[in-house]
């Protein structure tokens, strides 16, 4: 239809103005960023992964750039998921876009409660489960490189929640991340979204200790994209549920990489570091895109890639 | 943000000093605050990826300027920026100084850390206070900016460790000498800051300092830059980019600290 | 001792007079690059991936930049075990270096007949086994992302050859690398190797095709640095044998950085391509480097890295 | 190899000609053949990484010139780089074009397809044949250095799709008149090649095509540019920059070739 937004889209019955969405971590609760972006224009914000109790995250130091991507080791730091409700979901629900709310959990008791208090809450509007985190001292979560672990974790808050669609992230450090990404599909997972960041290390050598002090990190931006997009393909041939493609996205042409990968919608990561303003600059130039390439739709790219 | 370079000039071996022009910036800012600072010009080229901390050097009502001294990637980038080239930063970042009136106040700066006191100089001094600089480097070397310093500062005192200019010994061997001061603004090196701080702490001075910390996204989000800050009931996490880079010298949780 | 090299390096009872050996693959047969640089000033040089018979290798195009790095899909072509030993090795022979071959093959048997021929040519220092390409197109080489596999392709290669140590190359490509160092230690490597390209995919938005005809190739250069050292420390922490760092380096900071991840030595890859001269600047600046630390011989870096 | 640019012109929207100066390389180069370009001038960034291959447009005593236009991220690049800007190249690589001499040639341009022409256009000259340039283009924009190929050429043919400038049609078409060249040289779109190669082919002219393959190293070791060439056991791989960029256009196996 003439009148139709373009670029809107539908997530497990959920209609976003647009695909882009900020991804978990990368842009705290989201309030941060609204003394520079309009967060109304955004499609979506993942909010920081929230965990029952509030965590203080690792040691520092916790970052370090590297060509053409960082390392992070935050180790998960967040206020806990009742101090979100309380203090920052009543401000962030004042914005026009749809809050995707980003949990954790040590124990699969632990993902099934906080997934279940998020739940009834009617300012949420999708839930996003990280069970792929490398950051944790106590030897990793082990549930997203773990097949297991990932159907028993999946299926547990699957089975604990009624309102919210569940979309599950899926960690790139596997030998075959289609055989997770179908796991979690027969597990009841309404949406996956790939990839969280890739297992990384980064030494100083005049001081000769790893830059960040949990030694390991995940790395993400520009460098991991390749990757992140033959993740986004493998999954789009395995699951029926929509894909959401993050990893190294910095204009629209990866996003419509992304798409044509296989992507219904993407996550903006590490670019809103480089320049908040990024995310709606995607937002306007995939626009003229889809005008001047006379598409109707931008779920028309999805997969639509020629071999 | 963006604006042009009016200048760019190497001071000598590693120390740089740009200004900037944008008047929009300079009417938001205030002495102790940073921007990000994009080192690679070009949007299309992804390395280095991530912005530059800086601390605001000086204002005038075009500009703002930054002292900076040649570390790695994006420093070695900068120094290669030609005037006239129309660069981009965020807009003042986190928070500054508190600043104080009628009074007698030390800025004790060490190296680079010197770069946020001369803005704040400035203030200081149309609030009619009576200004000392304590100024410590490793060496001559590590001595910029001191005709714009004289400008505000009632009195200057350098030290150097090598002795090749001022006093031989660290900065804060100078301090000991005078204890009247009202308030005492710190910014450089760890382990000089801590001394002023035990300075401040043992003569009852206020003090505020300045820390840094590797940032990546500046404004808060990332959780990349915490700081560990004694409150009544015990230790809390405050992100050097939002509730610092200024904080109260006596509440910081200086054994927590990175480097 | 005062006049004894301080970058001779030892691994598998040959010395090398320096650790920078260049990547298979990158590199060519070695001779390619004796216009550019002075090839007896290398360490080492792995030649390309020879099979038992030639390959034509993969549909064009086969190689794209990517943001810090390159994927590459040539499809292991090469001229084959029996003319590299008559055209190419005497050539090479001339040259004062290292001479590391790398193969593979199709079956178990392929790599045995492979491994045989090699054995017995005194022109050659070592072997070096690529159990893990992912740009074959019947499916990638499942030998380097499958335990069994590997347990079996190793043993099998080591019990019929006599004269050369064998050092396995690891794929990063799996959910852990410490698993399949062991078993390759276990199965009798001399030396391992890590690590080989990770998999990704890159997408035209103007044409909607992948770049490379492969569909999927090979990612390496900097980009991928963090988890080569990442992988390189787990695998220094698994074995006994030594470790072959590879992935990213493109300076005598990289080298350093992987000695003190664990490396025993390293390869450069990627960066031949940027510019021929790399390797012997890495060699120059190693040497200034160790002689303004006082460090008497390179390898006391080896896994001294601080936690 | 480097070199200081001696100049970078825009010469419209999307050419741009440098000249770049260094004698070692002059000496050493033959028509038709590519260098390797690092467009990141700096190298500690990583981005883009790998050189970029470009053909020698024409060189004199002092330096060597390049034509080209602005692609992706290495052409946004060079197009930046300001005169005395020291850059990196490799030598003269590949296999050139083959000289006659006292002989009537043409010369077929297509697009930016014109650069390896002018330089060879100078060395044919010097082996006293006579000249006759065709050369194509979408518009008029694409049409560059007329000048330079004046002081060689004997005749100048030019034709672009839309009829700005010389005839209206595709360069091939302007062929078919004239059918009494010793020998063919084309570089430009692979479409337009192949329609030269088939005009030589009917009227039994030598012809050699000068080809492009993206290129990781440029010198042979990587195995990313292979071209499918005609022999008599079959059709054989060539590397496009060892054994061409040159190649004899009757031999090229062209429903091989990518793109
Ligand atoms: C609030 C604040 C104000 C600052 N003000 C100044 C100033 O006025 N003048 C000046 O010269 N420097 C200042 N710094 C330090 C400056 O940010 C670093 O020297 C600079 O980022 C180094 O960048 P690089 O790319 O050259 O180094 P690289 O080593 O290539 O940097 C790699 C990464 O580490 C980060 N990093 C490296 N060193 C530091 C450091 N010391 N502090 C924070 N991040 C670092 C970089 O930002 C980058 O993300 C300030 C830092 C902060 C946090
Ligand atoms: C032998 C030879 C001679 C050439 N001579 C010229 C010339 O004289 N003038 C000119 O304008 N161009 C010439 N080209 C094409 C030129 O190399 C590309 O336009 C240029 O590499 C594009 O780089 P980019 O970074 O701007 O594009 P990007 O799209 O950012 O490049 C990404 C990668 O693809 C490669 N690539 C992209 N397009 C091409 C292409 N058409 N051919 C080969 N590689 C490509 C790049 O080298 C790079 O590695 C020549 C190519 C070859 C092989
Ligand atoms: C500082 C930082 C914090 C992150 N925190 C989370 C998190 O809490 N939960 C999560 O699922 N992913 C987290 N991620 C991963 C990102 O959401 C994203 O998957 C990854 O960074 C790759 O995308 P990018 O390359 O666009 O950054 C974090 C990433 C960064 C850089
Ligand atoms: C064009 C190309 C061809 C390669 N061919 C081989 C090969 O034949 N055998 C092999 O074990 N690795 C091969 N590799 C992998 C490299 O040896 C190396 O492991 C990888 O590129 C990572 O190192 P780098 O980042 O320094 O390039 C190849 C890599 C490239 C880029
Ligand atoms: S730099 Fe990101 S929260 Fe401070
Ligand atoms: S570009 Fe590498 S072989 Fe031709």
């Amino acid at each position: 239809m003439a009148n139709k937004n373009p670029l809107e889209i539908e997530l497990c019955g959920i209609k976003f103005k647009n695909p882009i969405i900020t991804a978990s971590g990368t842009f705290g609760y989201g309030i941060e960023y609204s003394r520079f972006i309009d967060i109304s224009k955004l499609g979506g914000i993942s909010v920081k992964g929230l965990s029952l109790h509030e965590v203080p995250g690792n040691k520092m130091p916790r970052i370090i750039e590297t060509p053409a991507g960082m390392l992070n080791a935050i180790g998960l730091q967040n206020i806990g998921v009742d101090r979100f409700i309380s203090e920052k979901l009543p401000q962030l629900r004042k914005y026009d876009t749809r809050i995707i709310v980003n949990f954790w959990g040590k124990t699969v008791d632990e993902y099934v409660e906080v997934a279940k208090k998020l739940d009834v809450i009617t300012d949420i509007d999708m839930l996003e489960m990280n069970i792929s985190c490398p950051n944790i001292k106590e030897g990793g979560i082990a549930f997203g490189t773990d097949p297991k672990m990932t159907e028993k974790v999946v299926s547990a808050v699957k089975k604990n929640i009624r309102n919210k669609p569940l979309i599950v992230k899926l960690s790139p450090n596997v030998t075959d991340i289609k055989l997770f990404a179908k796991i979690c599909e027969d597990s009841g997972a309404d949406a996956i979204s790939a990839i969280n960041t890739l297992l990384g290390m980064s030494i100083d050598i005049d001081t000769r200790k790893p830059h960040i002090s949990n030694i390991t990190g995940g790395l993400s931006g520009p460098a991991i994209k390749p990757v992140a997009v033959r993740m986004v393909y493998e999954v789009f041939k395995t699951v029926k549920v929509p894909v959401i493609g993050i990893g190294g996205i910095m204009n629209y042409k990866d996003v419509v990489e992304f798409f044509l990968a296989g992507a219904s919608a993407v996550q903006v990561g590490t670019a809103n570091f480089v320049d908040p303003e990024i995310p709606l600059k995607i937002v306007d130039d995939l626009s003229k895109y889809i005008n001047k390439n006379k598409i109707n739709n931008i779920s028309e790219l999805t997969g639509s890639f020629d071999i | 943000m963006e604006g042009k370079v009016v200048f760019n000039k190497r001071l000598n071996g590693k120390y740089y000093y740009m200004k900037v022009e944008n008047r929009d910036f300079v009417r938001k800012c205030k002495p102790g605050q940073f921007f990000m600072l994009k080192t690679q010009v070009y949007d299309y080229v992804v390395d280095p990826l991530l912005r530059r901390p800086f601390g605001i050097c000086d204002v005038d009502e075009d500009g703002f300027t930054l002292l900076y001294l040649l570390v790695g990637k994006g420093t070695s980038l900068l120094a290669n920026i030609e005037e006239g080239t129309l660069i981009k930063f965020s807009e003042p970042l986190g928070n500054g100084f508190k600043l104080v009136a009628d009074s007698k106040v030390a800025l004790v700066g060490g190296g680079v850390g010197i770069a946020p006191l001369l803005y704040l100089a400035k203030e200081l001094k149309k609030k009619n206070n009576e200004i000392t600089l304590f100024y410590g480097g490793k060496s001559k070397d590590d001595i910029h900016l001191i005709d714009e310093f004289k400008k505000f500062c009632d009195e200057i005192k350098i030290s150097t460790e090598d002795g090749t200019l001022g006093q031989k010994g660290r900065v804060t061997a100078l301090l000991d000498k005078t204890a009247s001061f009202d308030k005492v603004y710190c910014c450089g090196p760890k382990p000089m800051m801590k001394a002023t701080v035990d300075f401040a702490l043992e003569n009852e001075i206020d003090i505020e300092v300045s820390l840094d910390e590797k940032m990546a996204c500046g404004i808060g989000a990332c959780l990349g830059c915490i700081i560990y800050i004694k409150e009544k009931n015990g230790i809390v996490q405050k992100r050097c980019c939002v509730e610092g880079p200024v904080f109260d010298g006596t509440k910081i949780a200086w054994e927590r600290l990175n480097g």
